[in-house]
């Protein structure tokens, strides 16, 4: 069981993150710390990928090194989605910008209560 | 088209006018956009690239905006520049593609410019136009999301 | 490979701080430390290209999106400096990583020479074909740039759409 | 140039109309519109050219970049394929001719509007599951952002919510995309698949991308309970924006479940795990069933439109479980229905909305007699969404059904007959109100900019409030029409659709 875990620890550490992640964006009242919790959700994936390429011994997939080398795939994978992250997160504070324009506060519970009587 | 004022109604200004940080920021940004050039042209046999080059060109921006506020530095730079140089990196990318195309070859098949213009290393020096071109669109869009989020909502007056 | 199990608890450390401070900014400057922890997990894992990526976007580009958008609203002044416990949220996470670990037993273990992906015909031709077909010795940059290219402009449409897409939502026609 | 470069052209030319109507603000302020009609009306010739090269010749597969198929990014343009592609870009035309006068007007909004374009297009024609991811992204950035155009602070609420839960979907696509290529190290689909079955069906790898990838996409196809995002981003979102989004956002994701499940798991696949099988068919039900009940309980008529959506999809995804050459004709030719009347119908709403001011239901009392051409298209287009025959709403679920039969799916069988009750009782209570009483409410046409239909600081152009234009009337009108038009045309779109599908199954 210990083996389990120590040979797969960052699979593992990649669910923890998916969970603190999850927590995050449903627990916190808060917008902007549920975008926060949106990025730690999806680093969580990014590291699923590259631990994925990790060959022990290994170096960077550049061509002068020497092998074994990792594999470039994965990484090719994330650069894509880190990009991806960001864009989301850039749109998304645009968005609380503007409810915060539009309603005065970022709380989750004062926003229903304000709403409800729009 | 919005024209933007610096003395913007109801705007709480954070921007805190420092010599040290102003000289310190004059000195260090020419060597950071150069680390940033560096970095996006030598994605080809190392580390790095278009886009962490890209990256590192808006920080030099976003420097001078701290340093100097943001809103003199959005007027230096011009809102519009902004919008125009963002579409061309993204339009010369799909060029690139579109002219393999147009050259006999297939989309983004570098390989129908060696052949077809007989220039060598063609497929070399298409992928550095590639990163230069993201570099392009990721510089300009990140000192273009800066700009806007500090903005904040149009409210409809500067139409 | 010592370093792995203290350098994930720090960045689960930094993740967690993240969900208990109840303070804004103190959520934003543990993201900031989290992304910098994972940057060198990406060096660690031989990942240079992403670690300088993380660094210069997690650490930087959206930590000061995040600063900048709580310097344009509100920094909530709360008497706690703990958030309270959401059990329903808890439940939801715990079982999603319970589903999870169930699939850890099927995974191949880390960093062994003979996985799928390290295997796979298309990692070793990426690795063989590289520089011979398109002339660049980092692999990274020739998957990105001429074998994956149709993702990379993707790519690029992404971060043109994010540009677009915020002037949209705040009602602009360009970045003013 | 050959044809089957237009496959990766198909993808590039909205993204050039994009870049063309946002540039085109820095000389003139409010101009993307045309832009935006010229491209994708060069748009639609491309894909009619490639739909009808897919039917007559066979599948079109094109690698980008001149490599070979695992090692460069495939797109494959099939019969399938091909209708997605005509009907993306035919409705997006139809909304934009709405879109004219109901605006949004500014030019990043056209510029978003052709984005979701080349993104709907990307997932349509890709090869590739990382690919598709990427797109799917596009897609959802862009139908975030459009969702927010809206005016009102309640547009911002709506599309935030929609960015984090459609985030959690695509993420957990991602994921699963992960178990997959850790499984085999290949994205390729067709590569996939082959190398999926030498693993064996029921590895735990393989059993776990198929979920992940499945609940992602369930989330992107509003499948309850998994649509909390969607009543919220259809009605908060302007009217231009609910009818492309209600149209294609959803279709598109449910073709990319059809295409992911068959083309890279397969039907051996779904025989040998039943947990698979029970997802998807447990999916279906609830989504048909509750999906109905909350529609009847809604007073605003844009979120019962939205609750319909949950129910009609759910129709869908019975198909994709059912999984026989029937049952997915009719999935392809319900998803060009239901884009065609549900699109449709939103459109309407706003016509509505623009002429009388009406947006719930008990405003829809003697809707006849303000609104006669906005309440005799909304009749058609819930008519035909019922299903009676000859229209396209028929259509789709006769085959359906049909398939049902023919798998011995009775449960299926009795659930979709049953939903047609269902969206009777819906539409019928609305029905009963715009012909059949007297107006009670006197309502201003369009007095508080409702929704944001005019986001653009209350610019109407010129024209006087309440008033609709030739476009948006024009538009209505086409779907009407469309929608019992195609259903006379369907059985033989069913014919040359016949050898795709077998090759999806086989």
């Amino acid at each position: 069981m210990m083996d389990l875990l120590v040979s797969r620890d960052y699979y593992v550490a990649t669910f923890l993150l998916l969970g603190i992640g999850t927590y995050v964006m449903i627990a916190s009242r808060n917008l902007v710390k549920k975008v926060i919790g949106m990025n730690i959700f999806q680093t969580g994936i990014f590291l699923f990928f590259i631990a994925a390429a990790y060959v022990e011994g290994g170096n960077p997939p550049v061509l002068t090194m020497d092998a074994p080398h990792v594999s470039p795939l994965p990484h090719v994978l994330i650069l894509t989605a880190i990009v991806v992250g960001v864009a989301l997160t850039a749109v998304a504070l645009g968005m609380v910008v503007r409810i915060y324009a539009e309603y005065g506060t970022l709380d989750e519970e004062t926003l229903q209560e304000v709403r409800g009587s729009e | 088209m919005s024209e933007s004022s610096p003395e913007t109604i109801g705007e709480v200004r954070n921007y805190v006018e420092s010599p040290i940080i102003m000289a310190t920021v004059r000195i260090v940004s020419p060597f950071v956009f150069t680390f940033g050039l560096f970095i996006m042209f030598h994605g080809a046999d190392s580390p790095g690239g278009g886009f962490q080059g890209g990256v590192i060109v808006a920080t030099v921006m976003l420097m001078l905006g701290i340093a100097f506020g943001i809103d003199p530095l959005r007027e230096w730079v011009g809102e519009s520049a902004l919008v125009a140089i963002l579409s061309v990196g993204v339009a010369a990318f799909l060029a690139i593609g579109v002219g393999t195309v147009a050259l006999g070859g297939g989309f983004l098949e570098y390989h129908v410019i060696e052949t077809e213009l007989g220039i060598y290393h063609a497929t070399k020096y298409g992928i550095e136009a590639v990163e230069l071109f993201i570099g392009v669109i990721v510089a300009s869009t990140i000192t273009g999301l800066f700009f806007a989020i500090d903005a904040g909502k149009n409210d409809g007056d500067s139409e | 490979m010592n370093v792995e199990l203290p350098l994930l608890a720090f960045v689960l450390g930094a993740a967690l701080a993240t969900a208990v401070l109840r303070d804004v900014l103190g959520a934003i400057i543990a993201f900031a430390t989290y992304s910098l922890g994972i940057a060198v997990v990406w060096v660690v894992l031989q990942a240079p290209d992403v670690g300088l990526t993380e660094a210069a976007v997690g650490a930087g580009v959206t930590t000061v999106l995040f600063l900048l958008t709580i310097a344009k609203t509100v920094r909530p002044s709360g008497e706690r400096v703990i958030e309270r416990l959401d059990w329903p949220a808890l439940g939801v996470s715990v079982l999603l990583v319970g589903v999870l670990l169930t699939t850890l037993g099927a995974l191949p273990e880390i960093g062994s020479p003979d996985t799928a992906v390290l295997t796979s015909e298309v990692t070793t031709y990426y690795l063989e074909n590289a520089y011979s077909e398109v002339e660049v010795k980092n692999a990274v940059t020739a998957v990105l740039a001429a074998y994956r290219g149709f993702d990379t402009l993707g790519e690029a449409v992404v971060v043109y759409s994010a540009g677009v897409g915020l002037l949209v939502v705040l009602g602009k026609e360009v970045f003013a | 140039m050959a044809v089957s470069d237009l496959a990766a052209l198909v993808v590039a030319l909205p993204i050039f109309g994009s870049l063309v109507a946002f540039l085109a603000a820095l000389v003139r302020s409010k101009s993307g519109w045309p832009v935006a009609v010229a491209a994708t009306a060069a748009q639609l010739a491309v894909t009619v050219t490639l739909a009808v090269r897919a039917f007559g010749e066979g599948t079109i597969t094109y690698v980008v970049g001149g490599f070979e198929a695992p090692y460069g990014i495939e797109l494959v343009v099939d019969g399938l394929t091909g209708t997605m592609l005509v009907l993306i870009a035919a409705v997006s035309l139809g909304v934009l001719a709405y879109a004219r006068r109901a605006g949004p007007r500014s030019n990043p909004f056209y510029a978003v509007f052709m984005l979701l374009v080349a993104g709907l297009t990307g997932m349509s024609v890709t090869a590739d599951l990382f690919n598709m991811y990427v797109f799917l992204e596009i897609t959802g950035l862009s139908a975030y952002a459009l969702v927010a155009s809206g005016d009102r602070g309640r547009s911002a609420v709506a599309a935030l919510k929609y960015l984090l839960v459609g985030t959690v979907g695509a993420s957990l696509f991602l994921l699963g995309v992960g178990y997959a290529y850790i499984d085999t190290g290949t994205l390729n689909m067709a590569d996939l698949a082959v190398k999926l079955a030498a693993n064996g069906y029921t590895a735990t790898l393989t059993q776990t991308a198929f979920a992940l990838i499945v609940v992602g996409l369930f989330i992107k196809v509003a499948v309850f309970p998994l649509h909390t995002w969607q009543p919220d981003a259809y009605a908060g979102a302007p009217d231009t924006v609910s009818g492309l989004i209600s149209a294609l956002v959803s279709t598109v994701a449910a073709y990319a479940l059809l295409r992911v499940v068959f083309t890279v798991f397969g039907t051996a696949f779904l025989d040998a795990n039943p947990f698979a099988h029970a997802l998807l068919v447990g999916g279906a039900i609830i989504s048909i069933l509750l999906g109905s009940l909350l529609a009847v309980s809604q007073s605003e008529v844009k979120r019962m439109l939205a609750y319909s959506s949950v129910s009609q999809f759910g129709l869908i995804v019975a198909a994709i479980s059912i999984g026989n050459v029937t049952a997915l004709t009719g999935a392809a030719v319900h998803l060009v229905g239901h884009a065609i009347m549900k699109g449709g119908l939103f459109l309407t709403a706003g016509l509505v909305a623009t002429e009388t001011g009406a947006r719930s239901v008990d405003e829809y009392e003697g809707l006849v007699k303000r609104s006669p051409v906005g309440a005799g298209v909304f009749g058609v287009l819930a008519v035909a969404m019922v299903g009676v025959p000859p229209t396209i709403g028929f259509a789709g679920k006769w085959y359906i059904a049909v398939g049902a039969a023919e798998a011995g799916s009775w449960t299926l069988l009795a659930v979709i007959v049953g939903s047609t009750l269902l969206t009777l009782a819906y539409f019928a209570r609305l029905v009963e109100r715009m012909f059949f009483r007297e107006p009670t409410a006197d309502l201003e046409p369009a007095v508080e900019r409702a929704d944001g239909a005019l986001p653009d600081g209350g610019d109407l152009g010129g024209s006087d409030p309440g008033s609709a234009s030739l476009g948006m009337y024009a538009a209505v009108v086409a779907a009407a029409v469309l929608a019992v038009a195609l259903g006379f045309a369907v059985f033989g779109y069913g014919d040359v659709l016949q050898s795709t599908i077998e090759a999806l199954l086989s």
